[in-house]
C-alpha cells in the first residue's frame, strides 16, 4: 500500500500511509484509538475506497471497489464486531458470497464439503450450527475459515483477541502460526503489548493516521512500543492501582438469580454474589457466559423469572430501571454499539441522558413529565464531563454520532461515573480504549470505590479482572464456578473455571462472600 | 379528451351555471345520468352558460369548489349527490345572491338558498321487481348497491313492493348486498358473483357509481343472468343480458330551478323538487331479455303509479 | 341452494380476493427478506391496474396486460431502489412517496386516456384442472379458476424454493440479516436489496393487473381499495414466509366472503345497519391475528434500515 | 475504472433547508405542467386560476387558510410521533374517531349546556378518542413490535366502518329522511372570517404547533422522545420506558388528529356524514415530511398543501381535471422534497475510480 489517504469529515484518518505486507509473516499493527488501523485495512479489504494513494499485490496494482474484489486478490479480513449472519449456518455463512456453490444447494450435501474443507484446514466447528448458538472463539474460527475458504493469502485479523478467554487466545495463536507455515501472510491488530510481542514477526506502529515506527518482533520492548504509539507523552504502562479502603456493609446482593438469553435459554442459573460499598467485585469468564445479562438483570433491563436483587437491602428485583438509576445505579455498557449514544442528537444531551431522573420533582408538570429542561445546566454539565473525560469533540453541540468509537466511550464512561453513582456495573469499560485512556478509567473506577461506591466488574480482560477487584466471581454457562480474592488461585485454576471444569464447593464460595 | 371549454354564449340576459359531480362522468351510473341531464339542459337552454368539474366529492372539497365557481360569477351552482345539502347550506350565507341546488340531498338542508331534489327510484324499482321476479326461472332476485342511502334505500323499498305486488314474499326472494362503499369495483364484483352462486339467484338490479360497474362486470360472466342497471342506458354493454334498462334524466329538474330563478320564485326560499315517472325523470326502457306481453303488463302497472292506484310503499 | 354449492362459492370468492394479496404479499415477503420494507405496494398496484388494463385492452392480450403491470411494478420499484437502496432515504417514507404517485397516477391517466367512456374487457375463462375440479366443493372453488389464481399456487412454493434453497436466497437472507457480514463476504448488498425490490414490487404490479384484467374487467379510480396495504399487513401476520403469507391472504379472503355472504341474514332480521360491522370484519379479524402472531414474530433484523457502509 | 456513489452528511445551511422543500414545489408544479400539456390543457390558465384561487385573492387565501388548519392540527401530531420513530398512517382515522366523538357530544349536551362548554367538552372528547386510537397501534408497536403502518392503515378502515354504522345507528338524525347523517351541531367553533369560514380552528392549530414545538425541545418528555427515535436501545437503557415513550407518542399524535376531527365538524360542517375525509390524514404525512417532522416547520408547510388543496379546486372548475391530478402532484411533491432534502442534507458524489 502506498502513501494512502483517507479522509472523514473533520479527521484524515490515514495520512499518506505506506505498508508492506510480505508472504508468510505476521504483521502485527498496533496504535492508540483513532490511530487509524481499521481504517486502513478496510481501505486494504475494499469496505472504503481511499481519497489517495495505491494498492499493489504482486507487484501488480489494483483496485478495490468492494470486499468482492479484495478477496479476488487474496485479501481476507476478519473483523472487530464479528460479521456472522446469524440466522444463518455454520456452513451458509461459509460458502456466502463465495462463488464456487451452484444456484439451488442442498444444505445436508454443502454441510459435508464444509466439513470436508474444516478438516483439511484443522480447524472445526459444527457446519450444521447456526450461527448464533456459537461462542465467541467458534464465531472467530468461522471467520477464519469464511476467509480461508476463499483461498486468501493475507488474512487480518482486526483486534480478534478481545473477545477471547485466555485459553481461546492460545488456540488462536496456533492457528496463526499453522496459517503462516502454510504460507498466509497474517495481519494482527491490536492494543495489547504482550500479545503483539508474542506473535508478531514485525510490528508495525500507527499514531494518529501515520505510521511512526516500524521494527522487528524480537526487538520490540514494552517500553519502546508504548513511547511510539502515544509519542512524546510520558506514560506508565504498568500503572499499579494501589487500595487503601476497607469494603463496609452490603451494598448490592443478588440471591438465586435465573435470568433468561435472548433466545429464551437459561443465561443464568441460580447466582448469587454481594457487592459491598467501597468494594470491587470483578466477574470473568468467556464470552457468552451470562455476563452481559448480569449486567442487565442488575440494571433492570432483562427481567429475573427467579431470585432476588437487592440493593441497600431494599428489593429491586422488579422496580424499573428509572427507578434503579435514582437509587444510584449506573451501567457502563459492553455494547456501545447499541446502548452507547443517540447519534442524531448532540453530545451534551447525551451526557445528560439518564439525568434526567435524578431531578427533583417539586411542580405537577414535572410529575407528569413536562418538566421544562434546564439547557444552560445541561450544558455546563457537558462541558465539564467532556473536559474530565478528555472526549474530544468540536463542541458539545456537536452530534454525538459523530465522535470517534473511542470518544463514544470516554463519554459513556464519563456520563456514568460522573453522576456519583452508588452502585457501577461497569461491562468491559478498557475494551477498545488505548494505554492512557484505559489507565485513567482504571483509575476512575477505583477512585469511584474508595470514596465508597461499590463496582461490578465485568470484563474478559482477565489481567484487568486481577488487578482492579478485591473479589473475583468466575462465570461459565451461566453459574458461578467460583469467588475469590485476586491471588488466592493459580492462573491455571481460574482457567480451568472459566471452562466449566472446575468448580468450587458451596462453603467455600459462601466462605469467599462472607469475608 | 376529458377537457373543453367552458361553453360561452353571449347574450344580454346571460345567467352562469355551474354543475358539480362527485364521481367520474364515465361511471355509466349516477354521475353520468347528472352529466347527460345537463348536456341536454343546456341543450334546450343555449341562453345558459355553464361550467362543470367531476370528482369532487368530500365536503372541504365541496366548499370550496363551490365558492370558487360563486366568485368565478355563477348564480346557480347544482351538486350532483346527497353529500352536497349541508355545505351548501353552510356556504350560503356567505355567498349572497348565489342558489344551490342539491340533487338527491336532504330536505332538512332545503332553506334560503338551497334547494333540493330527489328521484323515485321507489317507483321504478317497483317496476323491475314485478318484471324481474316473473322472468326470473330460480325465483330468486338480486339487488346490489353501495349504501342505503337516499335514492339506493328508496329502490330497496320499491323492489321488495314490486315483487309483492307480483304474488311474492320479498323476505323470500329478494338478497341484497351494500358494499359500503361507492368505489369499491373489486368487491362489488365478487358479491356479486356470490350472490349467484350462492342463492341462484337470475336476475340483478345494480345502482350506484363504482359499484354497478363491478355488479355489470359479474354478469356479463354468467350469460344466463339478467340485470337492470340504474341511471344511464347503455345496451351495448350487456346486450342480451339487458332485462330493464333505467334512465335517469334530472334536465326537467335543472329547468324548473333554473325557471324558479327567473321567476325570481327561488328568492322567497328553496324549493324540493321530484323526479319521477310522471314528469319524465325516470324513464324505463325495454331491454332485449324482456318479453313484450310482460312489458306490457309492466305498462299497467306504471300508469297505476301514476295515477297513483298503485302504492309503492313511499310517500314524499 | 344447497349448503355444498354455498360453501363452495364462499371458497372460491375467498381465493379469488386472496389471489392479488397473497402475489403482492410474496412479492413484499421477497423485498423485505432482504431489508427494504416497500410501503408503496397499494400504488403499484393501482399503476399496474390501470396500464395492465390499457395494454391489454389495446393489444387484445391478457399476457401482454399482466406484463405490462409487471414492467411498470418494476419501474416503480426502480424508484424504491434508487432513492432507498442506493440514495439510502428512509425506506418508510419513499414507500409512502410510491404510494401517493401511483394513486394520483392511475386515475389521472385512465380519465386522461378513456375521459369520455367507460370500458371493459371481455370476460376472462376460468381454466379448470382436469380431474381435481371434480372434487366435490373445493374442487369448483380452487380448480376452476383464473390463470393467476394458478400463478399464486405455483408462486408459493416457488418463492419458498427461491428464499430457502437458492444462492440468491442464501444472499436475500444474508442482506436483510445482516448487511454488513454480507457486504464483508463480497456479496453485492445493495445489488440484492435491487433485485428483491424489483421482484417484490414487479410482483405487486402483477396483482393490480390481475385486479384489472382478471376480476373486475374495468379500471376505476383506487381500485386496490387499501388492498395493498392489507398485503404488507399480511407480511407480519405470516413471519416473512410465502407460505404463512398466503395463509393470511386466503384468511382475510375467506372472512371478507364469508362477511358478503351472510349480509342477507342482517337484512332479512332487520338490522341492516349492523352491515357495516360485517364489513369491518375481515379488518378486524386481521387485526387481532395480527396481534396473536406478533408475540413471537421476529423479521430480518436490518429490515427498513438503509445500509451504510462508510 | 469504474463509477461509485458516494453520499456523506454534511451540515445544511439554512438557506438550502428552506430551499429544498421550495424547489421540490417548483420540480413537482414543472412536472405537473408537463401533465397538464399531455392531457390537453392549457399549463399557463391552468396554473393561473390555481394561483388566483389559493394566494393571490382575499378569499381564495382565506380557503387556503381553512384548509391548511387540518393539516396543521395532523401534521403536527405526525412529526411528534416520528420522532419518536414511529410512522402515524393512521391521522385519518384518529380523525374520524375524533369527528364522531364530538359530534356525539355536541349533540347529547348543546341542548342543556351553554355552548362554549359543550365545544371544550367536545373537543376535549375528540382529543381523548383520536389519542385511544392512536394508542393502539402504539401498544402493538410498543409492547408487542408490531409494525404501526400496517396497524394504523387496518384501523383507519375500521374508523370509517363504524362511522357509516353510527350515522345509521346511534347518530343518526332521526325522523324520515333518506341520508344517513348526523343532527345538526349548533354548538359551533367562533368564525373568524365569515365569508370563507375560517374558524377559531386555525388559532388552535398554530397553538397547538407552538406547544409541540416547545414540548419537543424544552421538555423532559420531548427529551425522552427524541431519544427514543434516535436510538430506542439507548432510550430503554436510560430508563426512559420506550414503549410508554411509544405509546405517548402516538396517543398525542393522535389526540391532535382527533382535534382535527372535532375541528372539521364544530368549526366547518356542523354535521357528521360519512364523507368527511378522503385522504386529509395521508396528505398530512407529506405536510410533516416537508416540515422534516418540525412543529413550527408544520405552519408553514400546511399553508403551502392549502394552497394546493384550495388552488386545486380552482385548477378542477377551469379544466376538468380531477382531483386526483392533485394527488399526483403530491405525490411528486413527496418524493421531490426527498430528494431535495438529500442534497441539501448530503454530500453526493459519483466517484471515478481508476
Ligand atoms: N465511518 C467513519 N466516519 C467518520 N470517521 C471515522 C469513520 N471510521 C473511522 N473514523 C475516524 O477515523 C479515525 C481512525 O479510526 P480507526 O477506526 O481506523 O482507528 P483504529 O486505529 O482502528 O482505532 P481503535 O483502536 O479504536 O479501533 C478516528 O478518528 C475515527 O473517529
Ligand atoms: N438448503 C436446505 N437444505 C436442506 N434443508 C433445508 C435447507 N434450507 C432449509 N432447510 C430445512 O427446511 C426446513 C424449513 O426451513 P425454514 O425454517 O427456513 O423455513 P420456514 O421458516 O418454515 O419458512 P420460510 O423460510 O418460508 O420462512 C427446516 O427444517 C430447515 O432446516
Ligand atoms: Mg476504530
Ligand atoms: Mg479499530
Amino acid at each position: 500500500m502506498r502513501g494512502i489517504v483517507k479522509r472523514f469529515p473533520g479527521v484524515v484518518a490515514n495520512d499518506h500511509v505506506d505498508l508492506k505486507i510480505c508472504r508468510g509473516e505476521v504483521l502485527a499493527i498496533l496504535g492508540e484509538n483513532g490511530a487509524g488501523k481499521t481504517t486502513l485495512m478496510n481501505v486494504l479489504y475494499g469496505l472504503y475506497l481511499p481519497d489517495e494513494g495505491e494498492i499493489h499485490i504482486k507487484g501488480r496494482k489494483v483496485l478495490h471497489r468492494s470486499p468482492r474484489d479484495a478477496i479476488e486478490n487474496g485479501v481476507g479480513m476478519v473483523h472487530q464486531h464479528f460479521t456472522l449472519v446469524d440466522d444463518l449456518t455454520v456452513a451458509e455463512n461459509i460458502v456466502l458470497g463465495a462463488e464456487k456453490f451452484k444456484v439451488f444447494y442442498d444444505l445436508e450435501k454443502l454441510a459435508k464439503e464444509i466439513d470436508e474443507f474444516m478438516k483439511t484446514i484443522g480447524l472445526y466447528v459444527d457446519p450444521l450450527k447456526k450461527a448464533y448458538e456459537l461462542s465467541a472463539g467458534e464465531k472467530q474460527k468461522v471467520e477464519i475459515l469464511k476467509a480461508l475458504y476463499r483461498r486468501v493469502e493475507v488474512l487480518i485479523l482486526d483486534e480478534p483477541t478481545s473477545v477471547l478467554s485466555p485459553i481461546e487466545v492460545r488456540e488462536l495463536f496456533k492457528t496463526i502460526r499453522n496459517l503462516k507455515s502454510r504460507g498466509i501472510s497474517v495481519v494482527f491488530i491490536s492494543h495489547k503489548l504482550d500479545e503483539v510481542m508474542e506473535i508478531a514477526d514485525r510490528i508495525v506502529v500507527m499514531r494518529a493516521g501515520k505510521v511512526v515506527g516500524e521494527l522487528a518482533g524480537h526487538e520490540a520492548t514494552k517500553q519502546l512500543l508504548a513511547t511510539l504509539m502515544i509519542g512524546s507523552r510520558a506514560v506508565n504502562i504498568e500503572e499499579k492501582f494501589g487500595k487503601h479502603v476497607r469494603p463496609a456493609g452490603k451494598l448490592l446482593e443478588v440471591v438465586d438469580l435465573w435470568v433468561k438469553g435472548d433466545r429464551g435459554e437459561d443465561s443464568l442459573k441460580a447466582v448469587n454474589l454481594v457487592v459491598r460499598k467501597g468494594e470491587i467485585v470483578g466477574v470473568a469468564g468467556v464470552a457468552g457466559s451470562g455476563q452481559r445479562e448480569l449486567a442487565e438483570a442488575i440494571y433492570g433491563l432483562r427481567p429475573a423469572w427467579r431470585g432476588r436483587i437487592l440493593l441497600e437491602g431494599k428489593d429491586i428485583t422488579r422496580s424499573p430501571t428509572a427507578e434503579r438509576i435514582k437509587m444510584g445505579v449506573s451501567l457502563i455498557p459492553e455494547d456501545r454499539l447499541r446502548y452507547g449514544v443517540a447519534a442524531e442528537l448532540p453530545v451534551y444531551e447525551n451526557i445528560y441522558l439518564e439525568k434526567v431522573h435524578l431531578e427533583g420533582r417539586k411542580s405537577l408538570l414535572d410529575r407528569i413529565g413536562l418538566r421544562v429542561l434546564d439547557k444552560k445546566g445541561m450544558v455546563d454539565y457537558a462541558k465539564k464531563v467532556v473536559e474530565k473525560f478528555s472526549v474530544k469533540t468540536p463542541s458539545v453541540f456537536t452530534n454525538a454520532g459523530k465522535l470517534s468509537g473511542g470518544n463514544i466511550q470516554r463519554l459513556i464512561v464519563g456520563r456514568e461515573l460522573e453522576r456519583k453513582p452508588l452502585l457501577v456495573i461497569a461491562g468491559e469499560p478498557t475494551a477498545g480504549l488505548d494505554i492512557a485512556a484505559t489507565n485513567f478509567v482504571r483509575k476512575m473506577i477505583v477512585e469511584m470505590s474508595e470514596a465508597g461506591a461499590g463496582v461490578l466488574l465485568i470484563s474478559s480482560d482477565l489481567q484487568e479482572v486481577l488487578e482492579l477487584s478485591d473479589k473475583v466471581v468466575i462465570l461459565c454457562n451461566g453459574e458461578v464456578m467460583g469467588v475469590f480474592r485476586p491471588g488466592e488461585l493459580s492462573m491455571e485454576e481460574v482457567g480451568l473455571m472459566m471452562s466449566c471444569a472446575k468448580r468450587m464447593s458451596k462453603e467455600e464460595v459462601e466462605r469467599a462472600w462472607g469475608t | 379528451n376529458v377537457t373543453r371549454p367552458a361553453t360561452t354564449v353571449t347574450t344580454p340576459m346571460q345567467v352562469a351555471m355551474a354543475f358539480i359531480f362527485p364521481g367520474s362522468i364515465t361511471d355509466t351510473a349516477w354521475n353520468e345520468a347528472g352529466y347527460q341531464s345537463m348536456l341536454s339542459f343546456v341543450g334546450s337552454h343555449p341562453e345558459v352558460k355553464y361550467a362543470w368539474v367531476q370528482g369532487v366529492y368530500d365536503p372541504t372539497q365541496i366548499v370550496s369548489v363551490a365558492k370558487s365557481y360563486a366568485q368565478q360569477g355563477y348564480k346557480l351552482i347544482v351538486g350532483v349527490g346527497f353529500q352536497f345539502g349541508p355545505p351548501f347550506a353552510q356556504i350560503a350565507s356567505q355567498t349572497p345572491g348565489v342558489y344551490y341546488l342539491a340533487i338527491a340531498g336532504a330536505k332538512e338542508y332545503v332553506g334560503p338558498q338551497v334547494s333540493g331534489a330527489n328521484i323515485r327510484t321507489d317507483q321504478s324499482c317497483f317496476v323491475e321487481g314485478y318484471i324481474a321476479i316473473q322472468i326470473s326461472k330460480t325465483k330468486q332476485i338480486g339487488y346490489v348497491a353501495g349504501m342505503n342511502v337516499s335514492e339506493l334505500g328508496l329502490c330497496e323499498i320499491g323492489l321488495r313492493n314490486g315483487i309483492k305486488y307480483a304474488g311474492y314474499d320479498p323476505d323470500k326472494v329478494l338478497h341484497v348486498v351494500y358494499t359500503g362503499d361507492f368505489h369499491d369495483v373489486t368487491k362489488a364484483k365478487l358479491a356479486t358473483e356470490s350472490l349467484i352462486q350462492q342463492y341462484h339467484v337470475d336476475v340483478i338490479k345494480s345502482m350506484g357509481d363504482g359499484v354497478q360497474l363491478g355488479a355489470i362486470s359479474a354478469v356479463k360472466e354468467f350469460p344466463g343472468v339478467f340485470i337492470m342497471p340504474s341511471s344511464t342506458y347503455h345496451p351495448e354493454l350487456y346486450a342480451e343480458q339487458l332485462l330493464v334498462g333505467e334512465v335517469w334524466d334530472w334536465s326537467a329538474v335543472y329547468s324548473q330551478f333554473y325557471n324558479d330563478y327567473l321567476s325570481g320564485k327561488l328568492a322567497s326560499g328553496g324549493q324540493y323538487y321530484w323526479a319521477d315517472l310522471a314528469n319524465g325523470g325516470i324513464k324505463l326502457i325495454q331491454g332485449s331479455a324482456c318479453p313484450s306481453d310482460l312489458w306490457q303488463k309492466a305498462q299497467d302497472v306504471i300508469k297505476g303509479i301514476i295515477n297513483g292506484t298503485i302504492s309503492t310503499g313511499f310517500t314524499p | 341452494m344447497s349448503l355444498e354449492r354455498i360453501v363452495s362459492s364462499i371458497l372460491s370468492l375467498g381465493v379469488t380476493l386472496s389471489t392479488p394479496l397473497a402475489i403482492a404479499g410474496i412479492g413484499e415477503v421477497i423485498s423485505e427478506r432482504a431489508g427494504v420494507i416497500d410501503l408503496g405496494i397499494d400504488g403499484i398496484m393501482l399503476l399496474g391496474a390501470f396500464i395492465g388494463f390499457h395494454v391489454s385492452l389495446q393489444t387484445g392480450n391478457t399476457y401482454l396486460g399482466y406484463l405490462a403491470g409487471v414492467g411498470v411494478g418494476v419501474l416503480m420499484g426502480l424508484i424504491l431502489a434508487v432513492l432507498s437502496v442506493y440514495l439510502k432515504l428512509n425506506q418508510a417514507i419513499t414507500g409512502m412517496g410510491l404510494y401517493f404517485l401511483g394513486f394520483g397516477l392511475s386515475d389521472f391517466f385512465y380519465r386522461t386516456i378513456y375521459g369520455e367512456k367507460e370500458v371493459y374487457l371481455p370476460p376472462p375463462t376460468p381454466l379448470s384442472v382436469p380431474v381435481l375440479a371434480n372434487i366435490p366443493v373445493i374442487g369448483p372453488s380452487l380448480f376452476q379458476q383464473l390463470d393467476m389464481v394458478y400463478f399464486m399456487y405455483a408462486l408459493v412454493p416457488l418463492a419458498w424454493l427461491l428464499i430457502n434453497r437458492t444462492k440468491l436466497g442464501l444472499w436475500i437472507r444474508s442482506v436483510g440479516e445482516n448487511p454488513k457480514a454480507a457486504d464483508a463476504m463480497g456479496v453485492n448488498v445493495s445489488m440484492i436489496q435491487t433485485v428483491s425490490v424489483l421482484v417484490g414490487a414487479g410482483l405487486a404490479g402483477l396483482a393490480g393487473a390481475f385486479l384489472s384484467i382478471g376480476i373486475t374487467q374495468v379500471f376505476y379510480e383506487n381500485l386496490t381499495y387499501g388492498i395493498g396495504f392489507i398485503a404488507i399487513g399480511l407480511v407480519y401476520f405470516g413471519k416473512w414466509s410465502p407460505v404463512r403469507t398466503f395463509a393470511g391472504a386466503l384468511l382475510f379472503g375467506l372472512s371478507w366472503s364469508v362477511a358478503i355472504s351472510t349480509q342477507s341474514y342482517f337484512n332479512a332480521i332487520g338490522r341492516p345497519d349492523l352491515v357495516y360491522f360485517l364489513l369491518a370484519l375481515p379488518y378486524l379479524i386481521i387485526t387481532l391475528a395480527l396481534v396473536i402472531v406478533s408475540r413471537q414474530a421476529r423479521g430480518p433484523k436490518w429490515l427498513g434500515r438503509p445500509y451504510i457502509r462508510e | 475504472m469504474g463509477y461509485v456513489i458516494r453520499i456523506r452528511p454534511k451540515p445544511a445551511k439554512p438557506l438550502a433547508i428552506v430551499l429544498a422543500p421550495v424547489a421540490s414545489f417548483a420540480l413537482a408544479f414543472f412536472v405537473g405542467g408537463l401533465l397538464m400539456v399531455w392531457a390537453g390543457v392549457d399549463p399557463i390558465s391552468g396554473y393561473t386560476a390555481f394561483v388566483s384561487g389559493s394566494l393571490t385573492t382575499f378569499p381564495g387565501f382565506m380557503q387556503t387558510l381553512v384548509q391548511a388548519t387540518l393539516f396543521m392540527l395532523m401534521a403536527t401530531g405526525i412529526a411528534i410521533s416520528n420522532r419518536a420513530g414511529v410512522l402515524n398512517v393512521g391521522a385519518e382515522g384518529q380523525y374520524i374517531v375524533g369527528a364522531i366523538l364530538a359530534t356525539y357530544v355536541a349533540v347529547e349536551l348543546q341542548q342543556t349546556l351553554h355552548p362554549a362548554l359543550v365545544v371544550v367538552l367536545a373537543m376535549l372528547l375528540a382529543a381523548v378518542g383520536g389519542a385511544l386510537w392512536a394508542a393502539i397501534p402504539g401498544v402493538l408497536r410498543g409492547y408487542m413490535n408490531v409494525n404501526e403502518v400496517v396497524t394504523t392503515v387496518i384501523l383507519n378502515w375500521l374508523a370509517y366502518r363504524i362511522l357509516q354504522w353510527i350515522i345509521r345507528g346511534p347518530l343518526r338524525l332521526p325522523g324520515p329522511q333518506l341520508y344517513p347523517m348526523s343532527p345538526p351541531v349548533t354548538a359551533t367553533l367562533p368564525i373568524l372570517e365569515p365569508s370563507s369560514g375560517l374558524n377559531a380552528g386555525l388559532v388552535i392549530a398554530v397553538a397547538l404547533a407552538v406547544f409541540s414545538y416547545f414540548l419537543l425541545f424544552n421538555t423532559e418528555v420531548g427529551f425522552k422522545i427524541r431519544v427514543t427515535g434516535s436510538n430506542p436501545d439507548l432510550a430503554r437503557y436510560a430508563g426512559f420506558g420506550v414503549e410508554r415513550v411509544i405509546v405517548l407518542s402516538m396517543g398525542y399524535s393522535g389526540a391532535l388528529a382527533g382535534i382535527a376531527g372535532g375541528v372539521e365538524v364544530l368549526g366547518n360542517l356542523h354535521y357528521l356524514f360519512e364523507g368527511i375525509s378522503i385522504g386529509l390524514g395521508y396528505t398530512s404525512i407529506i405536510v410533516s415530511l416537508v416540515a422534516r417532522d418540525h412543529p413550527l416547520g408544520v405552519i408553514a408547510a400546511s399553508i403551502m398543501f392549502g394552497t394546493i388543496y384550495s388552488g386545486s379546486s380552482f385548477l378542477q372548475t377551469a379544466t376538468h381535471l380531477t382531483y386526483t391530478f392533485s394527488k399526483a402532484l403530491e405525490g411528486l411533491i413527496y418524493l421531490f422534497v426527498l430528494v431535495t432534502t438529500l442534497f441539501a442534507f448530503y454530500e453526493i458524489k459519483l466517484v471515478k475510480v481508476s
